[in-house]
């Protein structure tokens, strides 16, 4: 019975992604580096992108690796450079001082 | 609405409209502050003579109403009883305006001054103007609003301190009053005052709520009226200068206080049930014990201003001690104290501004010889303190000696103990100053005299006004019977208020043996 | 009235996003020129919200389906009694913000910037209280997040830029919450439609759910104590028109909601338990804010103050709800006393502020004696917040109080009273420092309008003292949920 | 510390709590229809042909436009908080790169375009165009050595409402026209649909690259 | 048949954690970036809720909250790339990228 093998492998699948998105989730909220935390949030956008193609919603898939993941992504990418040069004239400021 | 309403909102503007005005002006613009408030004190004094013809002469009858709420209307109307306060208020309003005109000049911020106590005397209008509890209530806490300015006027640490006080006690009084018309209003609904009270339909199992709500009431007011654990604000907000004194004391807050309790007790309960309810009883206790303790306090308060807030403590719960009588002639007794403990008290406070304003005296003992020196004064303060003290033929006398007559038809004879030993205890307080002020000598220069070299003994605009209230006070004991006195006012006010058509011909036959 | 009859049919409630909007749009365009885009838009869009109180006083409450699709496919506009006298509300105190704001960012660089995010602002409050669907609601919920949180962070420095942050953050995680709300319910009812839903919700653990999720993150965007960390900061230091617009208006934002989801969505659902909770937070708020506006040493920081013990009043609510039919017309009668009167307190002090450069408290006096006309404005406005009569604070108390005892509940009348006390406490000092001895100074000169604005709202919260009658007849023309 | 060792277990346990609750009723949903069949049905009045951007575009254009509004207002948000500093200096880039984003970001664009005319029929729409398009310029931006010169103040300000202006004005000619706000004539309604999305798009992209970019650049000053 | 029903519980239960380690995370997590990269899973867990129940509806797949959930993507987007900005503004006035006093609620 291929068709029921195929059901069960997708619900397999189902499963796995579901894990593999909160595992993924719990690494990059678990902090430490951020910048390990934003690829991963990356990664977690392209994951539900797959997830919503899973749930038959071909648009949303779409929208959530644009946006979801590749802006969003972007953004967050460029903010912690920022953060870091910031973090860098503090660190240097307090530098000079001493 | 009935006929002429506006009447009675032209009044209260014609206090309040120039008081607003003079806010706004600067403090040079005498001349035209000086028209402002003279004139707008003597429109509401013409106003209300026309008021009082239209109702005594042509039988009209005033009300205004104003929708607040759904069943809820601010009302406005004249009777007897806010006619007799209006009128005191409107007259001892414009003798205390040019009182304070002569005690301010030349002293800062008088255009705030002059604005608040008008606002002041708006809301005392509007008090005895209130036609329902809820109005009552409205004005009552304008009247904080307005007074607050006044008792800090001076701007120093202690008089914030005696505004603090002011505020804290009458804040809360105000929230308890809230609460307790608040709760009345859902029993009985926004009804009318009316004489012999509107709770009678009320079933007997409600008596305990109903006495709930007459002890919120009774504290509300209380603390206004300064009834004994409610009074420590007023002694401390003699820190005012003396025409806020004099109106604070003799008119305006203690007043209405007392005024809001005449009326709960008369026109919202109802004497009957409020003896059917057992509330007079504790009441005239409280009252009592108010007398005691403030003619104690007075005793061995040596500060003039604090002597006389004591009398104050203690006079205004005869008013109190004259309605919880439950009877005619009790509160013929009181309400006629009303008039005269206003009159009387404004005197003692307009003498007492004027031996600090000219001489800096500002203490008993410093009063020595004051008789010679400013003999004008010193007889009216005279007068004045004999009156407080009861001695015939003076207001005071009237007053207690139907305050006595009513404890005794009450059947509560004890009381007049308490008359005979509170006039002791007066005579004990105003008698020293007196006797020192006419029979001691001076040593030495007085603490700072200012109005020296005049022909007058201080400024006319001190000393008229002083004059004028003293002569009333005289009059109002010696003139007792004809029918313009306080007197002869307020029976007519009893005789409809308990439905005695007979009660008023026999007190004024028990008056004139 | 004939006239009354014309507009009977017209669709009036769109104009009230529309013309918001587009002023925002195009003062964003042209910036030069936002300030003249922004008072044209005030004055149109209060024209128009007076027109919609009158059109649903006189013929009830209107639902328009937006692009004519009918509910349960299309989105709803909603202008009923309560949507309308929140329009009205913000229409009125956005006018005289507008107004203040054309003096007080007079010659400021960065001014453009205030007059497009208010009107952003303006058009988001505008299109939250019109709407009758839960994810549009949310929709509209961001708008007015993301407009007040840079409107907050528009002051710079870095108290304001933290509380900026924390808002953003406390919002974000209300809005969140109030989505999952949104999906439970469309995952239970297949509906968006407050209506639609109110008809189906039943008591089940789905709705349930959904709306303690919903209540409890818009609780955390209205700031009710204990979340109210991030809004006297927020408040208090942001420029004068933005601190009145925050507090007299925005607040009001999730208060509103909270009633519109309990009236319309959840009238079914139980509220035992939640009552207390939220009756005991109230009263926390009340006393809490209370008391640091006590302690404050400015003034606006007291009034920052003063708003989170206002709050606490708003979640009176829910003890209402429950035991009180007509209870929740008392809050929102409270709800709008307070819009008008704290706006016209912020406004003043913003006057005060910019004359004498400064807001400390101890040092305001010659200020507040120089400038007459905004310390009465300080005096009325404070004089309805305290609830002392002839305002409409009076009238709003009076209501709570008779709720309150009206329900049995005498407990929420002494903290009605109580707040009183305190709140009487606090504005008694705030008008203090006008009563010390010493000269009198005006300050700074500045424009006319910034002294007349506050007066004339101060002078508006007496009007509210006569308007509870009319404001009660036109909440009583609001559409009532459970069952259609 | 003491407090947070004391609330982090609490927090811990009201999450689960949650956790607990929300999969209880997640899984026990009654089953609904839902509005698959209202969309269904009202298909052939909705102008286009793909159900996904019916809803968005007609059945809940008044979201959408909202949407727009929301992107809008956080480019005007972000311009607000004051002036940024240029975006972080880049390695310059090998000529890998270089040719490789030479024949991307044209695709790109295509792409974008096409999803965003599509959209009306299958899959794609404004916002997943527009996102192609946006992400076009962001790779743009990053493959310059130097930031890119951007098109004056007013440019930016007009293409950033372009989609909100196109959507407000139709919204509010249906409300004159009496086809009630936010509706369309049945018979326009793909062209205003399509136009729509066209300056929906346009608006989209340039506002994910301005939100990329974070703020006005410190080191080019736009006259207002 | 055993996938049209699962499939959908899957991701629902899926979405349900999301959101509660977003939740937590956004609590507990002190670094501003780490509580908006929270805001953005808690928001995802609802957006696969919200996925969850239209594939798992009576009618076939239902579009409308596909459009509910595009919509909250680019809402996400907007209120993340504020957040972001803020954050840096925080950082560069304060010299952190957290909050002060920070109390377990924000």
């Amino acid at each position: 019975m291929p068709e029921e093998i195929t059901t069960w492998f997708l619900i397999g699948f189902d499963a796995l992604l579901a894990l593999t998105l909160l595992g993924v989730a719990w690494r990059l909220l678990a902090g430490g580096d951020l910048f390990r935390s934003v690829v991963l949030f990356i990664a977690f956008g392209l994951l539900l992108s797959l997830a919503w193609v899973r749930l038959s919603a071909p648009d949303v898939a779409l929208a959530e690796a644009a946006i979801g993941a590749g802006v969003t992504g972007a953004l967050l990418l460029v903010a912690l450079g920022r953060l870091r040069r910031l973090e860098n004239r503090f660190f240097r400021r307090e530098g000079g001082n001493t | 609405m009935a006929t002429g309403g506006y009447m009675l909102l032209l009044i209260l503007l014609s206090s309040l409209l120039p008081g607003v005005a003079i806010f706004f002006l600067r403090e040079q613009q005498f001349a035209l502050r000086t028209a402002l408030n003279l004139g707008g004190a003597t429109l509401k004094f013409l106003l209300i003579i026309a008021l009082l013809v239209g109702v005594y002469r042509d039988g009209k009858t005033y009300s205004l109403s104003v929708n607040l709420l759904p069943g809820i209307d601010l009302v406005l109307a004249a009777d007897a009883l806010s006619l007799l306060f209006a009128t005191l208020s409107a007259v001892l309003w414009l003798v205390t305006t040019i009182y304070a005109i002569g005690y301010l000049e030349d002293s800062p911020n008088r255009s705030r001054f002059f604005g608040f106590f008008s606002l002041c005397v708006s809301a005392t209008v509007g008090i005895a103007f209130s036609g329902n509890l809820i109005t009552l209530l409205i004005f009552y806490e304008i009247l904080t609003l307005a007074t607050w300015p006044l008792v800090v006027h001076r701007g120093t640490a202690e008089s914030f301190r005696a505004g603090r006080i002011y505020l804290a006690y009458t804040l809360l009084g105000g929230a308890v009053l809230l609460g307790a018309v608040v709760w009345l209003t859902l029993l009985a609904g926004s009804e009318p005052f009316t004489a012999g009270g509107y709770l009678h339909h009320l079933s007997a199992d409600q008596g305990p709520v109903l006495i709930m709500i007459f002890a919120m009431l009774m504290a509300g007011f209380g603390v206004k009226a300064a009834l004994l654990p409610l009074h420590s604000w007023l002694p401390r907000a003699m820190v005012a200068p003396a025409p806020v004194s004099a109106l604070l004391h003799a008119v305006a807050v203690v007043k209405a206080g007392a005024f809001g309790i005449v009326r709960v007790l008369n026109d919202v309960y109802g004497v009957e049930l409020a003896a059917d309810l057992g509330v007079t009883l504790p009441l005239l206790l409280l009252a009592i014990m108010t007398i005691v303790y403030g003619s104690v306090r007075a005793v061995f308060a040596d500060d003039l201003k604090q002597r006389l807030a004591f009398s104050t403590v203690s006079q205004v719960s005869y008013i109190i001690l004259g309605v919880a009588l439950a009877g005619p002639i009790g509160a013929v007794g009181g309400l006629v104290h009303l008039v005269h403990q206003g009159v009387m008290k404004i005197t003692l406070f307009f003498c007492a501004g004027n031996f600090a304003e000219t001489l800096g005296i500002h203490r008993v003992d410093e009063m020595r010889g004051v008789g010679r020196r400013m003999p004008w004064t010193m007889t009216a303060f005279t007068l004045a303190a004999l009156g407080m003290i009861g001695i015939p033929p003076l207001a005071g006398f009237i007053s207690k000696w139907y305050l006595g007559l009513g404890a005794l038809e009450a059947g509560l004879a004890w009381v007049t103990v308490v008359l005979v030993v509170s006039s002791l205890l007066n005579a004990l307080y105003f008698l020293p100053p007196i006797l020192r002020g006419w029979f001691s000598r001076r040593e030495g220069p007085w603490p700072d005299e200012r109005h020296g070299g005049g022909r007058l003994e201080t400024h006319w605009m001190l000393l008229l006004p002083t004059m004028a209230v003293a002569a009333m006070a005289l009059g109002m004991g010696l003139l007792a019977s004809l029918t313009i006195s306080p007197l002869y006012w307020v029976t007519f006010i009893v005789e409809f208020e308990y439905g005695y058509d007979h009660i008023w011909r026999a007190i004024f036959e028990w008056e004139t043996p | 009235m004939p006239w009354m009859d014309v507009m009977a049919d017209m669709a009036l409630a769109p104009w009230l996003v529309i013309l918001p909007l587009a002023g925002a749009l195009l003062a964003g365009l042209w910036p030069a020129a936002a300030r003249w885009w922004g008072l044209l838009t005030a004055l149109l869009t209060l024209v128009m919200a007076l027109l919609l109180a009158l059109q649903v006083h006189a013929h009830g409450p209107m639902i328009l389906d937006l692009g004519g699709w009918a509910p349960p496919l299309g989105i709803t506009l909603v202008a009923d009694g309560l949507a309308s006298l929140m329009l009205l509300m913000t229409a009125v105190v956005g006018l005289a913000i507008s107004l203040h704001a054309l003096g007080y960012l007079a010659g400021e660089g960065r001014g453009h910037w205030f007059w497009i995010l208010w009107l952003w602002l303006w058009a988001a409050m505008n299109a939250l209280y019109l709407s009758g669907d839960v994810f549009n609601l949310y929709v509209t919920l961001e708008l007015v997040v993301l407009a007040s949180v840079a409107l907050v962070a528009l002051a710079g420095g870095a108290a304001p830029l933290v509380a900026a942050m924390r808002y953003l953050l406390v919002s974000l995680l209300g809005s969140m919450a109030y989505l999952m709300g949104v999906a439970l319910l469309y995952g239970a009812y297949g509906v968006l439609g407050l209506q639609a839903l109110g008809a189906q919700v039943a008591l089940s653990a789905a709705p349930m759910l959904a709306a303690v999720l919903m209540t409890v993150g818009l609780l955390a965007k209205s700031a009710l104590f204990p979340l109210h960390v991030w809004l006297p900061p927020a408040h208090g230091s942001a420029p004068a028109p933005v601190s009145a617009a925050l507090s007299a208006l925005v607040v009001k934002v999730s208060f509103y909601l909270i009633l519109r989801l309990w009236l319309t969505v959840f009238p079914a659902l139980p509220l035992s338990g939640l009552d207390v909770l939220m009756g005991v937070l109230a009263a926390g708020a009340v006393l809490w804010g209370g008391l640091m506006a006590l302690r404050a040493p400015r003034l606006k920081q007291v009034v920052a103050y003063s708003t989170v013990a206002q709050v606490g009043y708003l979640f009176l609510l829910f003890p209402f709800l429950r035991a009180h039919p007509e209870g929740w017309k008392a809050v929102v009668f409270f709800a709008v006393a307070h819009g008008v009167a704290k706006a016209a307190v912020f406004l003043a002090a913003g006057t005060l502020q910019r004359a004498a450069g400064h807001d400390r408290l101890a040092d305001l006096g010659a200020v507040m004696r120089g400038r007459l006309k905004t310390s009465f404005a300080l005096g009325i406005a404070g004089a309805g917040l305290v609830g002392l009569p002839f305002t409409g604070g009076f009238i709003a108390k009076w209501l709570l109080v008779q709720t309150a005892l009206e329900a049995g509940l005498w407990i929420w009348a002494l903290v009605v009273l109580g707040g009183g006390l305190l709140a009487g406490a606090y504005v008694f000092r705030l008008l203090g420092p006008a009563f010390e001895p010493g000269p009198a100074d005006r300050g700074r000169p500045l424009p006319a309008v910034m002294e007349w604005v506050p007066l004339a709202l101060a002078l508006l919260t007496i009007g509210l003292g006569f308007a509870g009658t009319p404001a009660l007849s036109l909440l009583a023309r609001t559409l009532a949920g459970g069952g259609g | 510390m003491i407090r947070r060792r004391f609330t982090s277990p609490l927090v811990l346990l009201m999450s689960l709590t949650l956790a607990g609750l929300l999969i209880v009723v997640v899984l026990d949903l009654p089953p609904q229809p839902g509005l698959a069949a209202p969309v269904a049905d009202a298909m052939d009045r909705s102008g286009v042909r793909h159900p996904v951007t019916a809803v968005l575009l007609n059945f809940r254009g008044y979201d959408t436009f909202l949407e727009l509004a929301v992107l809008m207002l956080a480019v005007l948000s972000i311009w607000s908080l004051g002036l940024r500093d240029p975006i972080p200096a880049r390695p310059v880039q090998g000529p890998v790169l270089h040719g490789t984003l030479r024949h991307l970001i044209p695709v790109a664009v295509v792409t974008g375009g096409y999803l965003v005319w599509v959209g009306s029929s299958d899959s794609g729409g404004a916002f997943q165009g527009g996102a192609v398009l946006g992400a076009a310029g962001v790779m743009l931006m990053l493959s310059l050595p130097r930031e890119m010169p951007m098109p004056s103040a007013l440019v930016q300000r007009l293409g950033l409402s372009l989609g909100a202006f196109a959507f407000l004005a139709v919204g509010t000619a249906g409300l004159l026209t009496g086809h009630g706000f936010m509706g369309y004539p049945p018979a326009w309604a793909y062209h205003l649909i399509l136009g729509i999305e066209l300056a929906a798009s346009v608006s989209i992209a340039l506002t994910l690259v301005l939100l990329f970019l974070g703020g006005r650049s410190r080191r080019v000053r736009h006259g207002r | 048949m055993a996938a049209d029903v699962l499939t959908p519980q899957i991701y629902l239960l899926c979405g349900v954690l999301l959101f509660v380690l977003g939740l937590h995370a956004l609590v507990v997590r002190r670094h501003l970036l780490l509580k908006i990269l929270a805001v953005n899973v808690m928001g995802s867990g609802v957006f696969m809720v919200l996925l969850g129940v239209a594939a798992g509806g009576e009618g076939g797949v239902d579009p409308v909250p596909h459009a509910l959930v595009i919509t909250g993507i680019v809402v996400a987007v907007s209120a993340t790339a504020v957040a972001l900005v803020l954050m840096l503004r925080v950082k560069a006035a304060t010299g952190l990228a957290r909050l002060p006093r920070s109390g377990p609620e924000d």
